[in-house]
């Protein structure tokens, strides 16, 4: 699995670009007035999410924030149904209840993106301990952001994580921001995921982020010793966001050099530089690209052809028996 | 009790007496024996059967595969129980003292009872969490508050709390079979009382008050500790000829208000017991329907006994004051009768 | 608004308009230049003036010695106001928003409501602990709720919830001066609204309603986002000649229910409007107080419009469904007036 | 400061022995059904009170735990007044509103017993933040249990107090066990306090928590870094409680040599031993002995001569303004 095939890298550059460009077409959206409340676009992550998940299996278990599209469509939800949702239709993947913050695609074991900074910490242990109880040999994942690693949740999940030995993997995307603030400014230690892990006997690393078998060899690893039974890994992978934090975010706090700097490392970039190196010639990579586009464009179309959300799903989905009664 | 009215029941053998702190844990070892998915974490569990011995016997008869215990980490331990139940488990969590709910708010708030809904179904939590609620035993505030009225104010949760034994494990078993998210409140002054134990197979649907004294007079309307409050002052009342119904709500979601509005059709007249708080309490929503589509049938002022509006208070003569008496509901009901 | 119309500002000149989201960071810097014991910390509310622009120009102003930002730690946010509070200094600590109280619910529900009193007095706990709150934003279920029920059910804690730009600086500086501690509820929804900017040294007492609008026939109880819902739909009705009286409760504790009984006495008939779902919702309380010791003035049943018990959806038609409308409360207020 | 004088230790020794008299008291009351509700008797954790009290000035602000006995007498609080307290009367510290879990004596500037496991770590946080922004150069601390060091307060305040480089001193008392699970169980690392310091690049110290003048240089050291701005210190003292957890309980589950080998480190055994080495006559320990013995007498006697709590008090003190007046 970890062998770096020609195949593989085009493969994993073709999701990328899927995910850039429905992230672009997400912000244009927005920007028309088409998706409402907010989004936390994920350009610039790419390489975290298909990088994992191109490590997993199908039935292992992945958490994310509510900056989670890019893991939603890793893990292989459509971007038509995701933008759908996004745009308050009937065919989003959450039926327009969730919203950019909380998709999800349980079909595909992506448990959920949410938006309480930490939150899920915990519940990936406990999707981890579910499996190795069933012995099921599945993983685990969290994605989170360098600011949950300041929040309880994150402390008490590592440590019952490590206490019981779990199948699951922390993966730190390690953005140097939190929402407008340096997470330098506010975090005792340099790496806030990756120097935690002493304090939990865990093993961690920190990768580049922005290289995508960077990412799908550590992750690799990681889940290899989960699946081993050799208990939890931190990972950490450094990147960084295109967009602001959020809606119209100009990120003006951030300084012009440094995005210049991350803009070059973009992830889309290092991995063209690498199908390059490996040979691959520029038609083919602009036939993916192409192919890519044309997935956006659909998507977009679909997303903008569907129905909008039906008012009465407002009282479906409360409890397991599909309804929202809650007196006699 | 209602539930136990059943003809074969009636025609049963006198039944064993048991207490409510030990039907805890028959409740749970009976869901354990038949659902190999039932799993138990919490603080002090396991070797030890738990700080208030409600756990005891599952260490021994279903060992560490199934009996966890944790570090003190109620996120960690309601967010596991969580990414289990979502994931092909039932996991029955234990929060020691109720008043710890608050370290871990944000998982009953934000996180247990949504994620159904805003995932629009796709996922379910089928998880129970216990814990040891209510005041009266001098533990002061921090480790006595009824809190049942902080999980109504969540849509998504559905919220149980038994005042007896046979309830307990009755109730119990529609906690952990239910597919949704159930906060199961134990009180821990009614630990020691005892009842009937519960027959073999016994389950009490969720959302089924129980109409546990009836009477003509005034409606009183308790739950969990208040239930054997409002029975005395019934029986007091009764010396004094007034006729009152007691009925036991037992869940406060799903809440049975037919069985409340019924109950008021009859009698026309309502008091409400509550240990929580009066500020912010259940019986602020039990009134205000009953005020709303009860109201044509109410022939006196809804009174609520509620807890005086102060953090509990240590020494047992202040806690006393503070939490509704029988001497006090006694007496509401006494004017409300004479109304 | 009645405290606004105080003779010296009724001959006053036409008042500047301003918003409620400018309205905060004004309140909030007022009390800054009169207390050098104010001091604010939260998350991105220094240079990055505030995620919701509540803060704009106290970095500039009072720096980084009064306004300090801090790592995404609520309970170490809130606790650290606390001990802060307890030691001199008059803490102004923002929970982003106010879903996020439930990750140090300890802090609010055990701690700080608590510490005065169970230590017979010894301490105050002077801080304010201000929060964006409610929904009507698309934000979904994690970023939109109404959560002033919540404290509500604490004893201990001052609740204040205002509707207008003048109130926030009015409560603001009553919150602020307050030896108690407060949860200020500024509403996501009115952020951008507009009214007359607050006169100087404007100051609102703490549990004093507000009678926005005398009406005859049916009283309004609204809070926050809710009371420009009940004066819309009180416009509305006043066209079909029901005359409906609005009251801005400003403050959930203290509840000023004198001049919610007063209202009720003259126009016999209540509704409430609620933001927060209907189960144990604030609404229940005042609900019950009226049907108890309003009841003979009473000449209908007490109605709440109140959220759907539904969590928030993130679709803005289905958000519209859940929550009150001036079409639901139009509709309610109709069907009273004509009972 | 720091340095041992005959004086000094023999009144330490002093100091411990009233507060082991008084908790033994305490126990005797309880059994005979004048304490009600819980216990939690420090008995065994004595010198870590005694020594990092003489550590602070009158001024410093301390934070404790529902096992807190031994910080409010060690910070000035009479034995009378605490067991009044525990006995409900109206002479109580608390007027019998806190009771055993949370004494507290402002004019000692001990801000309280806290019984939410690890909330009063970001409280000393703050308190230390104050002290800093009114320059004061007053330090806070707050004692806390092993078991504390795994909710998520104690990651946050770490964290918090080290960004701010706050004047504050965490000082664990661990006691190998939290209420009947040993610690060690449930924790990833050794010292449960002192091996997390690094996730905050804090100072750490594992200490004989029984050694009294050990307890105190360790706090002395810290204090100074304090309030010479070099921010928080985490002392871990290693101790033994005599008792069980709380109320009766026999403690069962500490093997019969690890409670063997505990007693004969008793901390007062300890201070014996250095009084005795440092030549103090046996006959001066038996007065200072015998002193202790009437003190507490005298204590027990006064708070059992004490009235009852009045049952108005129930309702005064919620409010700033004396009452507890919520609605009109
Ligand atoms: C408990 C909590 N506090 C605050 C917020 C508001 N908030 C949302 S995203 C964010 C920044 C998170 O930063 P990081 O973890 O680095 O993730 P990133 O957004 O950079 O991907 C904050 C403070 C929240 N959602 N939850
Ligand atoms: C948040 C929280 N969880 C659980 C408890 C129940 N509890 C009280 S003391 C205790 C053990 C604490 O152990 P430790 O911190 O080692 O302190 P020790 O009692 O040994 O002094 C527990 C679990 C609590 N009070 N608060
Ligand atoms: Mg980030
Ligand atoms: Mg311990």
């Amino acid at each position: 699995m970890a062998t770096t095939t020609e195949v593989d890298l085009l493969d994993l550059y073709e999701q990328m670009s899927v995910i850039r460009g429905t992230e672009k077409a997400a912000q244009d959206l927005f920007l028309a007035g088409l998706v409402k409340g907010t989004t936390h676009l994920a350009a610039g992550h790419e390489a975290v999410a298909v990088g994992a998940s191109a490590a997993l299996r199908p039935d292992d278990y992945v958490f994310a924030t509510y900056r989670g599209h890019h893991h939603a469509m890793a893990r292989g939800a459509a971007p038509a149904a995701c933008l759908a949702e996004l745009m308050s239709r009937a065919t989003g993947l959450c039926k327009a209840k969730g919203g950019s913050m909380h998709l999800t695609s349980a079909e595909h074991n992506m448990l959920g993106s949410y938006a309480i900074v930490g939150s899920h910490l915990p519940m990936a242990a406990g999707a981890a301990w579910s499996a190795k109880l069933r012995g099921s040999s599945q993983i685990a994942v969290a994605f989170f952001g360098d600011g949950a690693t300041n929040i309880g949740a994150f402390h008490e999940a590592l440590n019952l994580a490590a206490v019981w030995r779990l199948p699951v993997v922390f993966i730190c995307e390690n953005n140097l921001y939190m929402e407008y603030t340096p997470i330098g400014s506010v975090t005792a230690v340099e790496h806030p995921a990756a120097d935690r892990a002493p304090a939990y006997q865990l093993p961690a690393e920190v990768i580049d982020g922005n290289d995508v078998l960077v990412v799908r060899d550590a992750v690799v690893r990681a889940a290899q010793r989960a699946r081993d039974g050799e208990g939890p890994t931190i990972i950490e992978a450094m990147t960084y966001r295109h967009f602001g934090h959020s809606r119209t975010d100009p990120a003006k706090y951030r300084p012009a050099d440094e995005v210049e700097q991350w803009l070059a490392r973009d992830p889309l970039l290092v991995a063209k530089q690498r199908l390059a190196a490996d040979g691959i010639a520029a038609d083919r990579i602009a036939e993916v690209d192409a192919r890519a586009a044309k997935t956006v464009a659909d998507a977009v179309a679909a997303a903008k052809a569907a129905p909008e959300a039906d008012p009465a799903e407002a009282f479906t989905d409360v409890w397991a028996d599909g309804g929202a009664q809650w007196r006699t | 009790m209602a539930d136990l009215k059943t003809p074969a029941q009636a025609t049963a053998p006198a039944q064993a007496t048991t207490t409510y702190r030990e039907s805890v844990a028959e409740g749970i070892a009976r869901e354990m024996r038949r659902d190999s998915t039932v799993v138990c974490l919490g603080e002090d569990i396991g070797a030890a059967e738990g700080v208030f011995k409600t756990t005891v016997g599952l260490f021994k008869e279903f060992g560490p595969e199934r009996i966890w215990d944790t570090p003190i980490s109620e996120q960690a331990i309601i967010g596991a129980a969580m990414g289990a139940a979502m994931t092909g488990l039932r996991p029955v969590a234990e929060i020691m003292f109720s008043d710890f709910l608050a370290c871990c708010w944000d998982y009953l708030a934000n996180e247990i009872p949504k994620v159904r809904y805003m995932t629009g179904g796709q996922v379910t939590v089928p998880l129970v969490i216990r814990t040891a609620n209510g005041g009266g035993l001098g533990f002061g505030a921090q480790h006595s508050q009824a809190v049942e009225n902080w999980a109504l104010t969540i849509p998504g949760l559905k919220v149980v709390a038994p005042s007896t034994p046979s309830d307990v494990v009755g109730l119990m078993a529609s906690a952990i079979r239910s597919d949704d998210p159930v906060v199961f409140f134990e009180h821990k002054g009614l630990f020691a009382s005892k009842g009937p134990a519960a027959p073999p197979d016994h389950v009490i649907p969720l959302g089924q008050a129980a109409v546990i004294r009836p009477g003509t007079d005034v409606t009183l309307v308790a739950l969990a500790s208040t239930v054997p409050v409002a029975l005395s002052a019934a029986q007091a009342l009764a010396g004094e000829g007034i006729s009152v119904e007691v009925v036991d709500l037992r869940c406060l979601v799903p809440l049975d208000m037919a069985t409340v509005l019924a109950s008021v059709a009859r009698t026309s007249k309502l008091a409400i017991v509550e240990e929580n708080p009066y500020q912010g309490g259940w019986g602020g929503t039990v009134a205000s329907i009953v005020a709303d589509e009860g109201f044509e049938t109410l022939d006196a002022p809804v009174r609520r006994l509620a807890a005086a509006c102060v953090p509990l208070p240590f020494a047992d003569r202040l806690e006393d004051e503070v939490i509704p008496s029988v001497r006090t509901v006694t007496d509401a009901v006494r004017k409300l009768s004479a109304y």
